[in-house]
């Protein structure tokens, strides 16, 4: 029989350090299967938020940087200013990007930087154990918000709409995480965007919609069906803009 | 004819992979891996297509499939 | 080799720039602003990169960027935007990053004034951001001095994979004097070998730095490295200048601008005929606490501890080193007021007295 | 040698830029040589002035606090500063602007510099004929190396470098004859 | 009054609130989560606020805004969040505000590992942030302490306009014991007069404050203002335990959790006939010297400075304590890594034997 | 004769800190004479930036207190949180909102805090002398780009359209100071932003268009004509949103 | 028939209220103020028309007017 | 009296609760008490372990590096931390998933707890029954001390109460018979 499907070289032999059913390992995964299929192991560097997402180093077999909580952006800007010949990525969690981080990225969008951000919007602080994010949904409860998140902690955020009001940014994309087909879309938009870097096009932001089911207190299953529901319904899924499509 | 293999201690046993199989041929299993989870495995005389859905959904990169 | 008159801050800019810096990321701050300003266009012209960050902490991470890559890095601040470094520089010491930070002080606490002053004496030496980490910090006195040791900096931030400290004053940074200039570098950029993770657990080949470390014993056996460190770099790097220590009866404490008043003062005090003395620390952190140490308390009567400060900040360090021996006054002026040698001459003299 | 000097003015009196070609002229000519601006405390207009210290030693303090000679444009300035020169020192002022004050421990160079800089078609020039003055005084520099230092100043701009070299000559005159 | 069994961290936010606390914002970080999760709930339910700040920078600039409203204010955070908020301590200090803030150590320096310990000593007594200001801190050792200091403390920067900080560490905030809490105060918000630029211009009726100062003899002025307070503190509110000194020929430095471990050790070191004591500080700014100066360096042989933290942190103060009388000897685990009274009490053994 | 302009009750009897022709001290006017009109003097605390917008406080008879750099929306948020019955508003500079402070910005506009924000956005930082703002047109000198802005440094931010992305606020307008004409619009907007305040109606933006003369090295006319040239042009003026007209 | 004044220490001589006046009526006048700036002036039998549009543009808030 | 133990098993065997529950047994009654989690240093599952001390004095050290007594529910709990549990003293293990460790210097006291909650009806109340034994074995607090604790813990979920009042009292008979 032929293997029509294997586990990436680009992973270690390691397990994710992520609970059963999180999300976040769907990234660890395609990330590792687009860098392998574009050959550019050895010259990336993976700049990693501090969240749950860092935890994607224990597996990813590239070079990389914790980068502070929120600090992604600025870390990879001067990485990426200095090191042109390598592939940076950048990863955040949607504390780290949308909460602390959201003036780097802001910037780091505006000025163009040449390479892409993967933005994992759960809709929590997953690390640190539940608090509430700036994208959580009115009414999701969260350790900081019991009863469940009104207007007045604020509406949940919307960053590609957001990051689509700058000019510099080439490529802007929701995907979610909850279905093979979505995951499947999710890989084409980060493989796209990591291209946009390898063929110096500039920034792209790939948003990911994904899940917590330790911190949403729900089986994996059942926070998928809570994505599909609601999660989804807020962050409408799409390409928020592509000028590479434009341009070919 | 295809089927899947499970890198068993990987496996999490979180479930995805099954509800992601378009034929329900997926199970949780009996058999317990070095970090305590109960393995996925495939149900007898499955009939897997080689859709690669369940491999695609693992978070654990945790399953490989051949045809 | 010709001199060239130029103002402290470009100076600087233009030494780090000969020390094969190829990397600046800097927000605006008073009194320090012509230093990214030349650099915006210093940088490009010998193929490196400036960016102006979208804030202090921004710029700091981006230097982190850019010291992983091996380039050679450096950003500047004064006072709220080094507060605003803070996580940064305790992130590049625990990574173990080289890369050179300026300090061109002004008035504080809080924004404060834009004039000179000397208020960040404890942040640089001690505190300056959580974990106990430390800092080579370097102050200048003359413009001179800053160019030299910016220049050096980046040798020994690169030798001890530590980030090195420029702690200038605001007076240091806009005064312009005759400066030799260092000759060019080369700039090429280097991948050093991190500390990680994986590190300790041995698997080798790929540069991964995470100073978030889930494993404790890990993280006491880094701190343990960090610490010796630390000791190597205190046996080695202590520097300081003594001026007239012989016969001193009454030795001066004080570093960059406050330290040039005094020298002034020590030889109006020597025309007096009352025999003063200087300790100028040139490394603050190691400190000189030798120089202290070896004072004899039979000859030296006092000590005046001089800064731009108030409240006093070097004396803890001067404590340290007297252990008691001989008695320590403060005196010190801060937020851009700055004492003459006449000032403090009449501080000497008002010891003198004392002694009577 | 050390000469510990003040200069002052109004914004646009060119004080800084006097202070700094005196600064280049010692460092040109291997002196130690220290300049140090002061800004008022508003951001825009007041009163400006510098301290320049040229020494053959190296410098100890920056801060001129009693000056050896102060160099001053405008009566405001002088107001402020006459009570920092020296008993001895040497006071070039602005007579123009400025009146000359009632101490008699000092030496007083008064000249009508702006009149003399818009008789010679810019009134811009009026620091350098100061300097031009200065120079003749002092011999802190030779005639000749003051114009060489001025030359490498204006060398980007070639068209005022005339005029200049005629305002520091035309400085120079005014103490020589 | 029956007692309640609470976590530390909980307890501490209890405290705030019967101390009158009606603000707090703050960001979420281990191991202080408790302490944001708990009072997002309670504060609404006593008429106050609580906002989940976007960042540590946001939070104590809400804190800011809040107590220059006249309202309680806290917030709290861990190793690299106080270094986020350094600016605003700074800038707290500048003005002379009251709050309380709230660092629960972890392992650092950089991101660090989110265990106990006690790495930030110097950041939070020195130069916690730019310009030379102090905080008055305490260190707790237990969760009652924690929960009396945090009552106090609100009152303490009231009463000296000058922000407190409760220093504990990542034990004191996941450890339970039983506590007794303090009765309700009333939380009335209260307008204080505020330190302004028109202070000093004398034009009174406004309320203005502005930590950026334009005229530097007016910063100065300020500048001595402060350093008076800091003279006031120091001299009213040095506190420290003192434990079994009175014969001691070893004597263990430590504070909050290390001083609980060295305790026992005591006991078990007078157990075996070994003459130990402790002095712990509880203020560790302003620090107890005196404690340390009146140790007789006759019957004293060693001091052991116990502490979380490698390297250490806590000697600098001590040395300045002793001066040079009596030998210290430092001894740290870090990063969660935490010595057993066992341990300690064999490297007090380790001095008794180099002393034989 | 009648008076029937007069200088503002609510400015103290002292010389503005700015230069000569800068529009900051239109804006000091403007608000002035708005709290006049309101009656709000004594309630009112001026929540002001790091940056020329600062030296408000050496004319504004009310209480203030200067944040820190880039901070003043949070400062505003803990203060409006707590003093509820104060009027409180937010005075921002362009480097001050849009750079060093935005995630304070975002986060303030994105809770809906019921405060107005005033946003100057001169294109430059004045304050420290000239260097580049994020709101710097592209070819526009600054002292960090000499030669003008270039796109490598990131293309103008327009925080009206960002801010407009967020679904709590409920007025967004931009407004210019270059003409009398625009100045009374402008001041039609902050009183209406003040209004939005006093009836409890939540978060208002309204960023005005200004000038630099010193740093843009222009005369203060000159620098009216480049703002209704260039400035204008890139950042088109108008409401960007008004929830509070569709209840009316 | 209107005219303004001039609150003569504030101005600043930025010739901004000459720039908005549709009247053309103001000018830079000799007298210099305390602060050092030339003072603006009405010119000699200036038409005014009260329309207050220099008040409105003076960034010193130094032009009242009277009609 | 100074009681230091340790209480281990893997995730959702209640270590945290058993720990709690002591404590605020203690609290309830005017004793010192000190209960400090571990957690492993992966996020999720593994070991969990916490401490807990109870005493008539103040506490010292809130670190059990020696126990006087251990509550284990797991064999590679055990295998942690058998050797930090002092000659003497007192192991209370759950006989279902643990071996009788061979030191033969302490008491062992093995019950299959496990096994007696499923009889009861509630896999989940192991830990209460164990809870019962060592109050019955070390008279730290009498039977209505600890029930009494025990109903204030319950009382927001009264409808646990009563298994839990029972396995309480299983736990004792098992001691006492
Ligand atoms: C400066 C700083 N503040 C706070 C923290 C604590 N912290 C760690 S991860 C995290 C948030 C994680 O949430 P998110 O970014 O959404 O990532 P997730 O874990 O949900 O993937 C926080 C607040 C920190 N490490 N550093
Ligand atoms: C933390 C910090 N960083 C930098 C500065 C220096 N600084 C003062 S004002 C300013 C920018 C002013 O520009 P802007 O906000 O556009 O206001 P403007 O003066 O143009 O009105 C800067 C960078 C500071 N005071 N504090
Ligand atoms: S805490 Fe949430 S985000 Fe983090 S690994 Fe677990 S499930 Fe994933
Ligand atoms: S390959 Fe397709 S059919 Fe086969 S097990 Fe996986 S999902 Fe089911
Ligand atoms: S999706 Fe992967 S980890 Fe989850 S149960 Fe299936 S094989 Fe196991
Ligand atoms: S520097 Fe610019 S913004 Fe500041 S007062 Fe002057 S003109 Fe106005
Ligand atoms: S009121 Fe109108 S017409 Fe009169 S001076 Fe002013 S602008 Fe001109
Ligand atoms: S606008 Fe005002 S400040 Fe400017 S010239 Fe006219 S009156 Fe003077
Ligand atoms: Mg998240
Ligand atoms: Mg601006």
């Amino acid at each position: 029989m032929e293997k029509i499907y294997s586990r990436s070289d680009v992973l270690l032999d390691a397990n994710m350090g992520y609970c059963p059913g999180c999300l976040h390992g769907v990234i660890a995964k395609i990330v590792a299967e687009v860098i392998e299929e574009l050959g550019i192991r050895d010259d990336t560097i993976a700049v990693l938020p501090i969240g749950c997402g860092a935890l994607i180093s224990s597996v990813l077999d590239t070079d990389a940087i914790i980068a502070l909580h929120g600090r992604a952006p600025a870390v990879a800007t001067g990485l990426k200013r200095t090191a042109t010949e390598k592939f940076i990525f950048a990863y955040q969690g949607d504390g780290d990007l949308a909460s602390i981080g959201l003036a780097e990225i802001m910037h780091a969008a505006n000025r163009g930087e040449n390479f892409p951000v993967l933005f994992v919007n759960n809709g929590i602080f997953g690390m640190t154990g539940g608090q509430m994010a700036p994208t959580t949904l009115i009414g999701q409860k969260a350790t900081t918000a019991k009863s469940g998140r009104t207007p007045l902690e604020g509406y949940p955020m919307h960053m590609c709409e957001i990051i689509s009001t700058l000019k510099a940014p080439v490529y802007i994309e929701r995907c979610s995480l909850d279905s093979p087909q979505h995951i499947l879309a999710a890989k084409k938009a980060i493989k796209k965007a990591f291209m946009n870097e390898i063929e110096g096009k500039g920034f792209s932001f790939i948003e990911l919609l994904s899940n917590c089911p330790t911190n949403w207190s729900m089986s994996p299953q059942k926070s998928l069906e809570y994505m599909r529901e609601h999660t989804i319904a807020e962050f409408p899924l799409g390409v928020y803009r592509d000028e590479t499509a434009k341009e070919d | 004819m295809a089927k899947i293999q499970v890198l068993k201690n990987y496996c999490k046993s979180c479930r995805l992979c099954i509800e992601a199989c378009p034929r329900d041929v997926l199970q949780i299993g009996e058999e317990v891996n070095e970090n305590g989870y109960e393995i996925v495995e495939m149900k007898e005389n499955a009939e897997c297509i080689g859709c690669k859905m369940c491999a695609v959904m693992c978070p654990e990169a945790a399953i490989e499939v051949f045809r | 080799m010709s001199k060239l008159f130029m103002k402290g801050n470009e100076a600087i800019a233009e030494a780090a720039v000969r020390a094969g810096c190829r990397f600046f990321a800097g927000y605006p701050i008073t009194p320090q602003n012509e230093i990214p300003e030349y650099l915006s266009k210093r940088l490009p012209e010998v193929g490196g990169a400036f960016v102006q960050g979208e804030s202090e902490l921004a710029s700091i991470n981006m230097v982190i960027g850019a010291a992983f890559g091996g380039t050679r890095a450096m950003t500047s601040s004064s006072g709220p935007g080094l507060s605003l470094k803070s996580e940064g520089l305790s992130t590049l010491a625990a990574a173990g990053f080289p890369a050179v930070v300026v300090n061109v002080m002004r008035g504080g606490p809080g924004t404060g004034s834009i004039s000179g002053a000397q208020m960040d004496y404890l942040q640089a030496t001690k505190g300056g951001g959580h974990g106990g980490f430390k800092l080579l910090v370097f102050a200048p006195s003359t413009v001179q001095e800053a160019v030299d040791l910016v220049y050096e900096a980046f040798d020994k931030s690169w030798e001890y994979m530590n980030p090195c400290l420029i702690l200038a004053d605001g007076f240091i940074g806009s005064i312009m004097e005759p400066v030799e200039l260092p000759p060019f570098k080369e700039a090429k950029r280097q991948e050093f070998p991190v500390y990680t993770t994986r590190f300790f657990t041995d698997k080798p080949g790929r540069r991964m730095c995470a100073t978030m470390i889930v494993n404790e014993a890990e993280q006491e056996q880094w701190n343990r490295v960090q610490a010796q460190r630390y000791e190597r770099i205190a046996q080695n790097e202590v520097r300081a200048e003594e001026y007239m220590l012989d016969d001193a009866e009454y030795v001066i404490a004080a570093y960059g601008t406050s330290a040039r008043v005094a020298k002034s003062a020590v030889r109006m005090l020597r025309e007096k005929g009352i025999k003063a003395g200087l300790i100028r620390p040139i490394t603050l952190w190691p400190f000189p606490y030798q120089c202290f140490k070896k004072l004899n308390e039979k000859q030296v009567k006092d000590i005046l501890c001089l800064e731009l400060s108030i409240p006093p900040q070097l004396i803890e360090d001067i404590k340290i080193g007297i252990e008691g021996r001989i008695p320590i006054t403060a005196y010190g002026r801060s937020a851009g007021m700055i004492f003459t040698a006449e000032e403090v001459t009449e501080q000497v003299e008002k010891l003198v007295g004392k002694n009577k | 040698m050390e000469q510990r000097m003040k200069i002052a003015g109004i914004g646009g009196q060119g004080v800084m830029v006097t202070g700094k070609i005196l600064g280049y002229a010692a460092s040109d000519h291997d002196k130690f040589a220290s300049f140090l601006p002061q800004y008022g405390t508003q951001m825009r207009g007041g009163t400006s002035s510098c301290t320049l210290i040229i020494a053959d030693e190296e410098i100890g303090s920056p801060i001129v606090s009693t000056a050896d000679l102060m160099m001053i444009f405008q009566q405001s300035a002088l107001d402020t500063y006459i009570h920092q020169l020296k008993s001895g020192g040497l006071l070039f002022i602005n007579s123009n602007t400025c009146k000359v004050p009632e101490r008699k421990d000092i030496k007083v160079i008064a000249l009508p510099v702006d009149d003399l800089a818009k008789e010679m078609g810019s009134k811009q020039v009026a620091n350098i004929i100061m300097l031009g003055a200065y120079v003749a005084e002092t011999k802190t520099f030779t005639i000749e190396e003051i114009v060489h230092t001025l030359q490498h100043v204006f060398e980007t701009k070639p068209q005022v470098w005339e005029i200049n070299e005629k305002a520091i000559l035309k400085g120079v005159s005014l103490i020589e004859s």
